[in-house]
């Protein structure tokens, strides 16, 4: 018996036929089926990049911002309701490149928040130009001669600064994903996965070379164990360490004392002020009686 | 009719600024309409900066720069500032700086009497007191309320510092000072504007805020930050400008009327999401706090320097508000009609203070609180059966809901897009569409707009073109110039963008009064309204517009 | 007088580009004036674009929207395109789409001929060749310089392809098709904005650039990326345009001619570093290519929807100018103009293009190289016994010497500085004589601007003001009008900012003609000049403005 | 007998007195003379900030720019003459806030640039409001019930993307913080040193509070051994680590391809391209003959 997909909704998708970007679209509407969420429950944020087109092509509220600000949009939309799912979905030009800062930032604030950065390691909607993940060496449109800067390897940031959840997952497998991506949005606090998302325009490797390239995390790779998730990203050099690569100490949430004080409810239902409190605000600067 | 200015001059760290705070509560709690106004270089320890007092039995908002009253706290603060003294004003200091001196040896009194130098400002406070003829025991209440927290000891020992400047002060000029303030009916909120800025803001059912401080913007979220629980405000010290823009339209997207501040060159770094506000149709407040640039500029002085920058910041075309408030009362109203107007016509509005404005204190009789109020302009979930964030509609304001509360979904999207939210192409028919509904919404936001204040000009022949926290002083200088016989009035904008329409009277030259080099406003009229000023006074050095600055100025080009 | 208009219509990857481009270099080759011009989907593969070409035998560098050929790759290119067919033109396609269907199977012809899809596109240039009447010989010159690279077997198959297509529409059409080009003596650069723009930066000496890719800016910085080493011009992919825009600066006060490149978003972002050129007095240039906006808007798409955003860019006041070429010969010599007014006043220059002047192909007779050039504007560190950089001089420009390349010690700051470049906060003498001293750079800025291109403005009595890229389209408007007999002219304005000095002629009407919502044009001129603008042609859906446009407008408001 | 100090100026110094701003001031010069560099050899470039005013006090070129934005315009001042030695004074607002995207991608560029982190874990121009160094838990002007968001380690991120040298010193050791800052300069590549600089207005520690906890690596450490050097900058909870902490391996450096084809001078000197090469330019553009 087929049950309608709730979060399948009929807009034209933009990205090229047989793009990876499909296999994360699967795996997202899975795991928000999964975990019994439906479409008003979840707000999904995003900047400007072929990753970031993502929210048009999944039933449910969305944010589809700037160009590298997904972030900061996604902790304001926290902040406000965080009975809200929010999932930022992004690029890793949107994410590490223009938006580098709110990432370090949002590691340092810890909201309950997932974020999903698609990596082809390219800027593929303004057609090819290197990345802040694109392996030196490499030419592109802009790095003629091969790409000179070294790329940046955030996982391994996220996991120094102690994020939640840390994982990377494969564009080409949406069931491993999937799992993946609901166990990153069960997980209390920063939860970043990174997916390895070859473009098939820009790019133009054979599946077979990022196959030959995964590695998976041992059995029995303790994601507790900081030590050992440094070193499986920063001695990774050319593979693609994949799987639930780290579960960060328990540190408190992004806002969690505000709600601890004043409660839990969405800002918008706490409603307007009573006068008398602005009242009593504006008595404190009236010095005679 | 009393009007006397005392100055307060030395350096960042030597505690002009409880002196002055302390005096100026004390006068307020006598029955005085004070207002103060600070100037200061960007250091947190040394350089010269002041603390200027004017009292008066009513309110004139204004600042002056003579003084009747100068107290120096070292010898460089006396050399900066001893040229601001009247003819036969008061020199107060440690030491005999000029001829004339009214010396009280604070902190020698404060080291010899109460066994430590950091008592040497109240006696100051005390002296300055004495000088103006106060009565103590008003004093005396203020310095219970400032210093009780700190324990019975310190109280006492501030209250013994006070009664020894007092004493030696009035023992020392009975015969000089002509003051006298005994203490009278008159009741008055002492506001500065980054006070009043967030009290808007509060009764505005602002519910988040996030800001990264920048001068003369950061007393705005600090005044929110200390009361966030009390208020059920959330705020965040963002980690940039630009995070802090984005995080106020996330909130605001999720029903939270939201704000951030900032200050020209954070201001600067807001302008991409000021057009992400524009395009999403997200509302947001946005409080300019203006200082002098380009760049950094000067920190911590005055100006009026971004108004054509704000009123067009952003890429591509949509419409915006842009407020200038004339003084704390009118910035509490404004911060609720900058709200209010943000959520009824789902745009950005942009709230311009300046230095001036959010570090002075200003009296103000009555707040008259009810005057404005929170307005909702959410729609009501129940009345869709099917949803569409951006319908198109007549007046271009599509209905609004709030994601997570209910089972709409809700979409904001910074592409061109449909009536859904979704990304379109359609040239023919959807883009004109949306291009057209955000357009139509700038007519009736201009029809919402107030009008500038007239200030005698129905017999005017000369005007007085003004905007922002000028007021006081142009106000100041249009009465002065009034009692020299001068022909002059004030038409005084708070509400910038778009300009209501005005009729300016007929055969009167109209003059530019502002606080920077290029005559914003002057710029602005001609290119909404088609007028054209004939002359203008600027200042531009950092400091605020005062009535005599401005007099003299109009005497220079009359 | 030939003037004949191709359309290409098709998805984005199927080659319409490829197509374009090797039919409008033929044609080129052929000695005839092509103009071409894009709009296509913010999308890599997939949704509906267009490449139209325009072949004359004398330049008209205007974008026409009717087709007398139009050829469809696929049938939602022929449902979105076959609207453009004029009556009586030529529909080619791969099947027949609609009645008389011109049918080259290109893609059943490369498989079956040729033993490769992917000779379609090459089959299609010969079959438009054909259609033409075009000679062979040009064709096959373009074909072996464009595949010679990638060796003979491409290169016969390519040429065999071409031939196939000629044949195949030569005799399809030979009695239907009106058209012949053979070959003629004209020779035109075939050049787009995105070309002119960089070769003009080279030709000002500049030595580096860094920018974020940004549509449609993004080519500017790939020219000189992929020729870097070979011009010795540093370029550098900047991690986001607050970088770009700082290191240019950086690289300028090193001594370098330094740019950068992006559109609106991206532009918003460099906003305070503007701000910081202009307090640093440090020179840059800065090529703001317009999309629709506001935020993310329409990102492949045209407008002229940021002149007043860029001309009141930045926080503070500052001299700046803004120039907007009107297409690629005068991009080529704005660039050198706005290296050089950036050198001569230190000051930051904007170079306004939009993605219509970007991605067209204009024809152009001589590039003029002489007519301007490289001016250096540096001091001999040889002249000072002492440096100062930022020294009071008459007309507010200081000396400028560059860092390490003499003992003399040189300063940039973003404070209010003194002589030496030294933070200060002297307002009664250092503040003042700064804050002039940059503002008399303005007034000689102004002095040095070029006032508003007269076209047939002489006998007007309706004048059509305009601005930037589309000058073509309205000069060709006012031809087209005048001779209906509609006493038309144009003034156009490429230098926008500051507004050189005008006469109007008396008694004419004004009209603004502008690619964008809200008549920005007529804002600045009101601000400006004081004169007021009557009637408004405007056009914001994304598509660029056409002589038929402005034409249609006119009769619908004159 | 005594030798004048070519570095020094007489600009009123507008930090507060007794500031350990001036250790660091001290330092630097010092490494610049013990550097034999001469003040016109040498460029310093800050942000806005305490510590960005250092550029003012020491007599040399300068660029004092914006807040946060130090480090592009150090790129593009290196870029144009790479023989300047270029030094970036900033604080860690300035840096790792304001500026954190530029620190970042600087380490991908590996530049041959020093930077110094002025770090006394507060904005101190701005009146004391939390940084991105702050400790949880204390309580600052916009944090009033104390930091909850946890600090950033931007030390060890530099050692994760293999900076080419990483250290840390004390503002109150000014001997030892000159040969480290002498060594940075030395080092060719992007050299990292913060300095520990106890602000004596906001925060207000004593001194004995910051001797207690520096920890200067022990003798033997390795500062080539990556892994190490990452132990003991995640693992200092509370304490500072100081001296050389990490010394990466040769890379590539910021412009060193384009210097080796197209030579060392300057950008400046390089003058304008003679007109042929701009008509062999123009006539790629001209199909016909
Ligand atoms: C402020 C700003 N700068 C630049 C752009 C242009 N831009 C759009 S998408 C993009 C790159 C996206 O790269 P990534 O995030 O990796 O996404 P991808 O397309 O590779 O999925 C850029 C530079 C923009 N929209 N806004
Ligand atoms: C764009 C911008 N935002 C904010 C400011 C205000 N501001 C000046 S200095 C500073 C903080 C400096 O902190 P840090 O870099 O740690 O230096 P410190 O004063 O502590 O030495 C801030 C927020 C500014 N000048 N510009
Ligand atoms: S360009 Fe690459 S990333 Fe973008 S849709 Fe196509 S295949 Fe996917
Ligand atoms: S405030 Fe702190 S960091 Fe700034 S000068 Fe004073 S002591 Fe130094
Ligand atoms: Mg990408
Ligand atoms: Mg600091």
């Amino acid at each position: 018996m087929n049950v309608p997909d709730p979060f399948k909704n009929d807009v034209e998708i933009q990205w090229c036929p047989g793009c990876p970007n499909f296999g994360i679209l699967t795996a997202l509407k899975g795991a928000f089926r999964d975990l019994r969420l439906e479409p008003h429950q979840v707000c999904l944020v995003s900047g400007i990049g072929q990753a970031a087109k993502l929210p048009h092509y999944l039933r449910c509220n969305f944010f589809n911002g700037l160009h590298g600000r997904a972030l900061p949009v996604a902790l304001g939309i926290h902040a406000a309701n965080p009975a809200l799912t929010t999932v930022v979905t992004t690029g890793e030009g949107d994410c590490y490149g223009e938006g580098g800062n709110h990432l370090l930032h949002a590691l340092r604030r810890n909201p309950d928040i997932t974020v999903v950065v698609h990596n082809n390691e390219i800027y593929a909607l303004t057609k090819g130009q290197g990345s802040p993940t694109t392996p030196v060496g490499e030419v592109r449109s802009l790095q003629v001669h091969g790409v000179e800067a070294a790329p940046l390897n955030m996982p391994a940031v996220a996991v120094l600064h102690d994020a939640a959840f840390v994982a990377r997952g494969f564009a080409g497998d949406p069931d491993h994903l999937k799992d993946l991506l609901a166990e990153a949005v069960r997980c209390p606090g920063l939860s970043l996965v990174e997916v390895i998302q070859p473009c098939i325009t820009w790019v133009r490797r054979p599946v077979s070379w990022y196959k030959e390239r995964l590695w998976p995390v041992p059995p029995g790779y303790d994601p507790g164990d900081k030590d050992a998730a440094l070193r499986v990203l920063a001695g990774d050099d050319g593979r693609f360490v994949t799987g639930i690569l780290y579960r960060g100490p328990k540190r408190p949430l992004f806002g969690e004392r505000f709600r601890r004080e004043t409660g839990d409810e969405p800002l918008v239902r706490r409603g307007f002020p009573p006068k008398s409190s602005i009242s009593a605000l504006l008595d404190n600067f009236r010095m005679g009686e | 009719m009393t009007d006397c200015t005392l100055v307060i001059a030395g350096s960042a760290g030597e505690g002009i600024q409880t002196i002055g705070n302390v005096l100026a509560d004390a006068l307020s709690a006598h029955g005085y309409a004070v207002f103060t106004w600070q100037e200061y270089e960007s250091r947190v320890r040394g350089g010269q900066n002041t603390y200027t007092i004017r009292v008066r039995e009513d309110p004139c908002n204004a600042p002056t720069w003579e003084a009747d009253i100068l107290l120096c706290l070292n010898k460089g603060a006396y050399e900066k500032s001893s040229g601001r003294l009247k003819d036969g004003g008061i020199l107060l200091a440690e030491e005999p700086y000029g001829d004339g001196t009214l010396v009280v040896p604070f902190k020698a009194m404060a080291k010899e009497k109460l066994g430590r130098v950091i008592y040497a400002n109240t006696i100051a406070v005390g002296a300055l007191a004495g000088v103006l003829g106060m009565e103590r025991d008003a004093l005396e209440d203020v310095l219970g309320r400032e210093f009780a927290a700190k324990g019975p000891e310190v109280l006492k020992a501030n209250l013994e510092a006070a009664r020894l400047g007092y004493d030696a002060a009035d023992a020392a000029c009975r015969d000089v000072c002509p003051w006298s303030f005994p203490k009278r009916a008159g009741s008055y909120y002492l506001v500065a504007g980054n006070e009043a800025l967030p009290m808007g803001a509060v009764r505005a059912g602002c519910r988040f805020i996030a800001a990264y401080p920048m001068t003369p913007s950061t007393g705005v979220i600090t005044f929110l930050a200390k009361r966030s629980e009390e208020l059920g405000i959330f705020c965040e010290q963002a980690e940039d400008e630009i995070a802090a823009v984005n995080m106020a339209l996330g909130a605001s997207f999720a029903g939270a009327r939201a704000m951030t501040t900032t200050s020209g060159g954070g201001f600067a770094l807001m302008v991409e999401g000021i057009s992400l506000s524009g395009m999403t149709e997200v509302p947001v407040v946005i409080v300019l706090a203006q200082r002098p640039g380009p760049a950094t500029g000067l920190p911590t002085r005055t100006a009026q320097g971004d108004l054509l920058f704000a009123v067009h910041a952003g890429h591509g075309e949509f419409p915006k508000a842009v407020l200038a408030p004339a003084d704390p009362k009118d910035a509490f109203h404004k911060m609720v009609r900058a709200f209010n107007l943000a959520d009824r016509f789902q745009i950005p509005v942009i709230v311009m203070s300046d230095q001036f404005l959010a570090d002075s204190r200003f009296s103000i009789e009555d707040f008259e609180i009810d005057r404005s109020g929170p307005e909702s302009f959410l729609a009501d979930p129940a009345d869709f059966e099917i949803y569409k964030r951006y319908a198109v509609t007549e007046d271009g304001v599509s209905p609004r809901l709030v994601p997570g509360e209910s089972r709409h979904l809700v979409a904001a999207d910074s592409d061109e897009h449909d009536e859904w939210g979704h990304i379109t192409e359609d040239l023919a028919e959807t883009v004109p569409a949306m291009v057209e509904k955000r357009l139509r919404k700038a007519e009736h936001l201009r029809r919402a707009m107030e009008p500038p204040e007239a200030y005698r000009v129905d017999d005017a022949r000369e005007i007085f073109c003004s905007w922002g926290s000028s007021r006081g002083a142009v106000r100041e200088a249009v009465d002065l110039l009034r009692e020299e016989g001068a022909p002059v009035g004030m038409l005084h904008w708070t509400e910038l963008w778009p300009l209501a329409a005005v009729t300016f009277p007929e055969g009167a030259r109209l003059w530019t009064v502002e606080n920077n080099a290029t005559a914003q406003l002057a710029s602005l009229l001609r290119m909404g309204l088609g007028v054209t000023i004939d002359r203008w006074i600027l200042r531009s050095d950092g400091l605020p517009l005062t009535a005599r600055f401005i007099r003299r100025a109009y005497h220079e080009r009359a």
